[in-house]
């Protein structure tokens, strides 16, 4: 079956021991909770809006509850006693109370707390609801539209309008694209709330708010009809507002979401704890939700070197899976990314990287990987750029990945424009054609360069895998082992945020996610 | 709409926003690489309207010579509005039956259309494309025109052998081909054969009324209009059988077929 | 040579014979795909100088674009022997020790950078490449120096918390970096933050006399001078951490170390 | 061995074929002379130069042999015996003395017949010694300053002025060019006669003659020597003239000619008894020069459709191998040809090319195959061209190609521009470099898809040449069985050039050639 001769019990042995270094990660989040969680609850229970400047509803009322009893029991039992003893009379009424300081919350107890606890509930549930009905709608429109085979051809857009983004997309659909991802404004992810409302001036990105999310999923609705194809929509549950956002992404029904385990840590330099405890939230949602999560790999190798750090690349997916399994993710809904980074100066560059994607693929066969495209050694030569991105399309053939991020050859230059994005896909649709099943021609000589490469990486894992069971992620993360960067486990953005569960924590979504794990749903996610 | 915003309408290139003026250009400077050689590939954009512009890419190949990417954004304006839509074909298209039936009806015998690769130029599958019954895109060429006879003299014709065959045919019309456009061939001997078909017709008042209608044909014949040349049509890349035959009964024919197209 | 023909050197692009003048172009129009479309981008190759040019591939891309490439002579001339060669570094390159004596020397205490990436640009790379001991290109970068004391806070730094640090930490220099160009984000950001500083310092003369030395870098700057910034120096795609070591040098303690380059 | 599972019982049996196909030809080559096999043996024996007007002196001394005495004797005994019995000092004093009528030609007897014989003998091995010492000093060459490994970098220039081209050449074989060629201008193939001296006035290529050949092999020996490889120079022995040029190359040291059995015929309408004449002496002293032919069965996908049509092209280059090996060249000297002209269009296009070059190669183990780019469905879209340009350079390399002729992405433009060529030559140092020994894991399935389409091409060959034995090479060509283009046998250029050989013709460079087949050569050809 293999085509690399890798020794299964290897495999299995990494999967152990990826499990052992998860384990007091989860439970650190299993035991803690944040500001953002606590925010996740109130939107799942339908909170929405902000005030005139822009501060959401939801922020103000957590705030409130943070100031005057703390959220270590969580907002749920304080927000709802509120509702049932106060004269407001919703969730918005209260909030805009609350930021007015006119609510004083207590913690309620006795029959006052068990009062609170259901009417939370039955809001969490009726929340949940909502989201299993999009899920549902989803499942519909994939049979009546027609889901699309892998390869998915995946495509960014980029303007920072959502108004210019929408016919770019649906422009982006209709030349091929069965992803579109609308990729964040800078800076959002700092941000420690969701803005509000359709927005227009992002930086190099548009701003995930749930209208944009709601105006763009109609875009391609209406182009998916026409095309007789469900075309994806992407976007990013990261940052310090994590769960929230995956949260309206159940809501508004986004297929796709980048949620990785410990990019914010790395790349954003968001608290580490922060991140783990948010990260568990919004994956217990993304799965309830049959959102396949994007997992971030492929930027260890914009800052580390593709080949030095290949086996960084396979531990942080083997913890990614981990976390996944364990907040009830199945492996249909595991997009784990790694990325066509090597350097294309190396000789044989792109049979290590066959060896790197073959790798991934035989580790994780029923993850839908996501292969991101050549990126760091993109200058401003376009040929040059559109022979490698060329290559990497061919790689993912080669190698059966799943989703494919179409690379730009203007990648070294500026943002997508139109034209490099349909010279793009005209790139992928030639290689795709032409090669389509060249991988069952593809067979690395046993013991030949790709397969030992292959082995040698995994071997490499391994190790590194042992060293962090012994050392802890935290300080494996503080050392640089992921992107070159030290990241010291109290250090960080949203730290402050991040509050250890008090006994008698009270949150009705965690508690309906983890009491209900959708492995029963698995039949369901397209895989 | 205003009157006003009617009479014009004003683009520019797109980037990824509306109006950005957004272009890349690329180009050879015979100049050693360097600060100095970037700076004139600058210079040389600003002089085509790019500004601000970015050097991208500057690759030496050898001491002598640099190659440039830019991009930037062109300052130039253009009003759309004030950009006819360029004429279209100016007869209609015939169905074969049709043609057949023009030339019968206007001729009494066959329309004779002899075709060659004139000069040294040898590339014979645009000028087959046409004549050929095979033909091109999914169409018949002229030779399945029951009414038409086809003479293809092949690649690599001169003038003067082309010009002796029209006048032993009695050639309607003469169809040249010319791909090579390397320093002006094409031009240069599409010229030489018009001149010599004016000069060995020096009465004709015309095409069909003595001389032969002159047709060249060639992908690369987009910078010229006939006169420019001296015949009286040109086609160019992607043209069809059809299109040629409906020409000729168009051209040759002006009483038959007319505003029957399909 | 004559005085004339030194004082004059006129070059074109070179496709494949000198003096022949070919570019190539692309851009995309807002305008549905056909010969309307095609004769704008005729229009607009004609506005770039380019006479005769050709349309190569017109491609449309949904209903409201089109997508050219264009090939064709441009008619500019460059006289080569009016371009100066630009101004290469000013100061000479120092060694590490070099550089670290002249501190010693001038200073008689570390010399304080404090660096960051500034706005909500996160790519640090850059500005790693030169501040950490790591490097760039072989060479070792700032923190490396024992004579230099980098404070390097980081990504998505904001202009406020980058001053206060700099009075904190009695900057000597401040080094910012920037990549994001989108929208000219890396222009606005890097103005707000030397607007921020001159304000800070209103009496300082300049740098080194009162307000720290402004550098900043990053690969698209190439449009702007470091004036029209207001910043001291703009350090571009592929710098060293030694050209920035030197530089500080030079502009800071403008009597040690000059002269002595390698 | 084979990847391909190619029946070797089905490989030998399309030889044999094309062994009774070849036969009639080949007696008819051994049985007739041509004008310009007559003008080469003139060139051997030192004649060179033109009339102020360009004519060549063998043109004007044949032309008066023929005038006065035909040459189904061929020159050699009335040329030399007229130089033996004559007041003139040498071939050009007799040549410049019969251009101006004032000789009579004879064709001698007995003693003074046997000494023309004798003398013209000893020109014509005067002039082999020639080529021989050319050929040695290639073989020191190659010792001293390097030959590079396959495949070669096959680069063309095509200014039409030979002083334009030597720079670009030599700048060409900087960036990487192993091989370098220099393409002719339009209508040289259908001139009776070879240019003189320097050219500058070509159109889309420049003139092949003695005096550019010399000037461009000084100027590769210059950069040879300066990159320590040996850069090879090749041209064309084609048209009209092929027997002369093969020995002007010989003499000039040019080390691969565009050589083939049939394109004359097919692409310049020569006629096709003219050509198959020609053919055989050009071969016989390609062989003694070591010098590489390259066979044009590219062109056929020019104007047939390269899946169609898959099957002429390997019918062509049995044939070609045949007429090769007859003449006495070794497989190492076979550059036969072939090309990556599948429309892109076509699903699996690029497995199909695959299957073809591959077939190729297993039928011809020890010929330098040379392989030629896209051009037929190369547009203006310069980008889609940079990228199918890509993956021809990808298939030579899976396929193990020897000779890599470089496609242009400006190919349905222009004639090369020098910076075209430097972007090609990224682009080939790429895929040389990334995807090099990317044929050990090119293991077409069993059975599977590429596997069964090479042996439906080869079964279809073999059909094809059993045809072609039923009813006569001559027959098929005329049937436009190659590249859809019809020659009847005596139609064409040059069939006035063409004569039976008499009884006692005698041509002594045929002699010695025939005599001494260059077999034992073999060992110094590097392959
Ligand atoms: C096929 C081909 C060949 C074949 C030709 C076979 C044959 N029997 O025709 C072979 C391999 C023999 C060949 C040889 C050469 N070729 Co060539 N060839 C091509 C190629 C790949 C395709 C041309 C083609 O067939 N197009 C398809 C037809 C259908 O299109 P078309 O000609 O444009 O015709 C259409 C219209 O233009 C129009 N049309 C054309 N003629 C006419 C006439 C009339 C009356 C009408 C109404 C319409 C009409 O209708 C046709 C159908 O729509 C092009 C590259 C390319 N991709 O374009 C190079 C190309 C044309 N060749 C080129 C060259 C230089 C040569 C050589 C001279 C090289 C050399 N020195 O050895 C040789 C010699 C040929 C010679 N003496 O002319 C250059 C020309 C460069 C230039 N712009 O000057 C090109 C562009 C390649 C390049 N980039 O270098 N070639
Ligand atoms: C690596 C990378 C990332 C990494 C960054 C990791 C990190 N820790 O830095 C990750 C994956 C996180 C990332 C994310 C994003 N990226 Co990014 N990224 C790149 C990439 C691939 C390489 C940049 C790089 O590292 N270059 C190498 C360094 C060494 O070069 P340099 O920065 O030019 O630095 C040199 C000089 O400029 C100079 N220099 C630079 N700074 C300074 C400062 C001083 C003081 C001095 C003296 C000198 C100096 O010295 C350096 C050494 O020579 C480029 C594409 C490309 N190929 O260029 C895109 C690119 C820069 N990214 C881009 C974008 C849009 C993003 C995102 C905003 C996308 C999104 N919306 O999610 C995100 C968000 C990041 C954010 N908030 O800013 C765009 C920017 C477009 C534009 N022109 O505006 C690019 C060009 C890609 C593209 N075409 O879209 N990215
Ligand atoms: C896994 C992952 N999350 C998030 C992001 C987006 O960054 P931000 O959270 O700053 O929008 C990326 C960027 O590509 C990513 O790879
Ligand atoms: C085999 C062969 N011979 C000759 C030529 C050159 O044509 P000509 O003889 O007209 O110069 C070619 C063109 O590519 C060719 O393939």
């Amino acid at each position: 079956m293999s085509k690399l001769g890798l020794d299964p019990a290897t495999a299995a042995r990494a999967r152990r021991l990826a499990a052992r270094a998860a384990e007091p990660i989860i439970e650190m989040a299993r035991t803690h909770t944040t500001m953002s969680v606590e925010r996740a609850l109130l939107r799942l229970a339908g909170l929405s809006g902000a005030d005139p400047g822009g501060m959401p509803w939801v922020n103000h009322l957590a705030e409130a509850v943070r100031a005057q009893v703390g959220i270590e029991h969580g907002v749920a039992l304080p927000v709802w006693d509120a509702l049932l003893t106060g004269p407001h009379g919703g969730l918005r009424e209260l909030a805009e109370a609350a930021a007015a300081g006119r609510v004083v919350f207590r913690l309620p107890e006795g029959a006052d707390a068990a009062a609170a606890r259901r009417a939370a509930g039955r809001a969490a549930e009726a929340g949940l609801a909502r989201i299993d009905a999009r899920r549902a709608e989803r499942d519909r429109l994939l049979r009546e539209v027609g889901d699309p085979p892998h390869p998915w051809i995946y495509l960014i857009v980029a303007t920072g309008d959502i108004h210019e983004d929408i016919p770019q997309a649906q422009a982006a659909a209709r030349e091929g694209a069965d992803v579109v991802a609308v990729i964040r404004s800078t800076g959002q992810s700092l941000l420690d709330y969701v803005p509000e409302g359709a927005t227009r001036e992002g930086y190099a990105g548009t701003y995930a708010t749930q209208e944009n999310f709601r105006l763009m999923r109609a875009a391609l609705d209406e182009v998916s009809a026409e095309l007789g194809r469900y075309v994806r929509l992407t976007n990013y549950a990261s940052g310090l507002c994590m769960p929230e956002i995956a949260t309206l992404a159940g809501l508004e029904r986004l297929d796709m979401m980048l949620n990785d385990c410990m990019y914010g840590i790395v790349f954003r330099d968001i608290n580490p704890r922060r991140t783990f405890i948010d990260q568990r939230f919004s994956r217990q949602i993304h799965a309830r939700a049959g959102i396949v999560i994007n997992t971030g790999e492929d930027n260890y190798l914009t800052t580390a070197d593709a080949v030095e750090a290949a086996h960084t690349v396979i531990v942080s997916q083997l913890l990614n899976e981990r976390f996944a399994h364990e907040a009830g993710l199945a492996d249909a809904q595991l997009g784990l990314g790694h990325a066509f980074e090597i350097d294309p100066a190396l000789p044989d560059s792109f049979r290590l990287e066959l060896a790197h994607a073959q790798l991934v693929r035989e580790l994780f066969p029923h993850a839908p990987l996501k292969y991101m495209p050549p990126t760091r050694h993109m200058g401003g030569n376009v040929f040059a750029g559109y022979l490698l991105d060329a290559f990497f399309n061919l790689a993912g053939m080669m190698t059966g990945q799943s989703i494919i991020l179409i690379g730009m050859m203007t990648e070294g230059i500026h943002t997508p424009w139109l034209a490099d994005r349909d010279l793009a896909l005209e790139n992928v649709r030639y290689v795709r054609a032409a090669a389509g099943r060249l991988a069952e021609d593809f067979a690395p000589r046993p013991d030949g360069f790709i397969a030992q490469r292959a082995r040698r990486v995994l071997a490499e894992s391994v190790e590194l895998l042992e060293r962090i069971c012994d050392d802890g992620l935290l300080h494996a993360i503080a050392d640089g082992t992921f992107g070159v960067t030290c990241r010291p486990p109290d250090g960080g953005r949203g730290l402050d945020g991040v509050a250890e569960r008090a006994d008698g924590y009270y949150n009705p979504a965690i508690e309906l996610l983890d009491g209900r794990p959708s492995a029963h749903h698995d039949a369901e996610v397209p895989a | 709409m205003t009157a006003d915003s009617a009479s014009t309408q004003i683009i520019r290139p797109y980037g990824d926003t509306t109006g950005d003026g957004m272009v890349q250009v690329s180009f050879t400077l015979p100049v050693p690489h360097g600060l100095r050689a970037q700076a004139a590939a600058l210079h040389l954009a600003a002089a085509m309207g790019l500004e601000p512009a970015s050097v991208v890419h500057a690759k030496p190949m050898g001491p002598d010579f640099t190659f440039f990417i830019v991009y930037g954004r062109v300052r130039h304006l253009i009003d759309y509005a004030r950009i006819p839509e360029p004429p279209g074909r100016a007869y209609p298209l015939l169905t074969a039956a049709e043609i057949n039936l023009a030339v019968r009806a206007a001729l009494g015998r066959r329309l004779v259309v002899v075709g060659a690769c004139i000069g040294t130029d040898a590339h014979t599958v645009g000028i087959d494309a046409i004549l050929n019954v095979k033909g091109f895109a999914g169409e018949k060429g002229l030779e399945y025109y029951r009414e038409i006879q086809v003479v293809n003299m092949g690649a690599q014709v001169a003038v003067e052998e082309l010009l002796a065959r029209a006048r032993a045919e009695g050639a309607d019309a003469v169809l040249v081909s010319q791909v090579v456009t390397q320093r002006n061939a094409h031009l240069d001997n599409t010229r030489r054969m018009a001149a010599a078909f004016a000069a060995a017709y020096p009465d004709a008042a015309g095409p069909g009324r003595g001389r032969p209608l002159l047709v060249a044909g060639g992908p690369r014949f987009d910078t010229v209009t006939a006169a420019d040349l001296g015949v009286d049509k040109i086609f160019g890349r992607g043209t069809t059988p059809a299109e040629v035959a409906s020409y000729l009964v168009h051209a040759l024919l002006p009483a038959a077929g007319a505003g029957e197209g399909r």
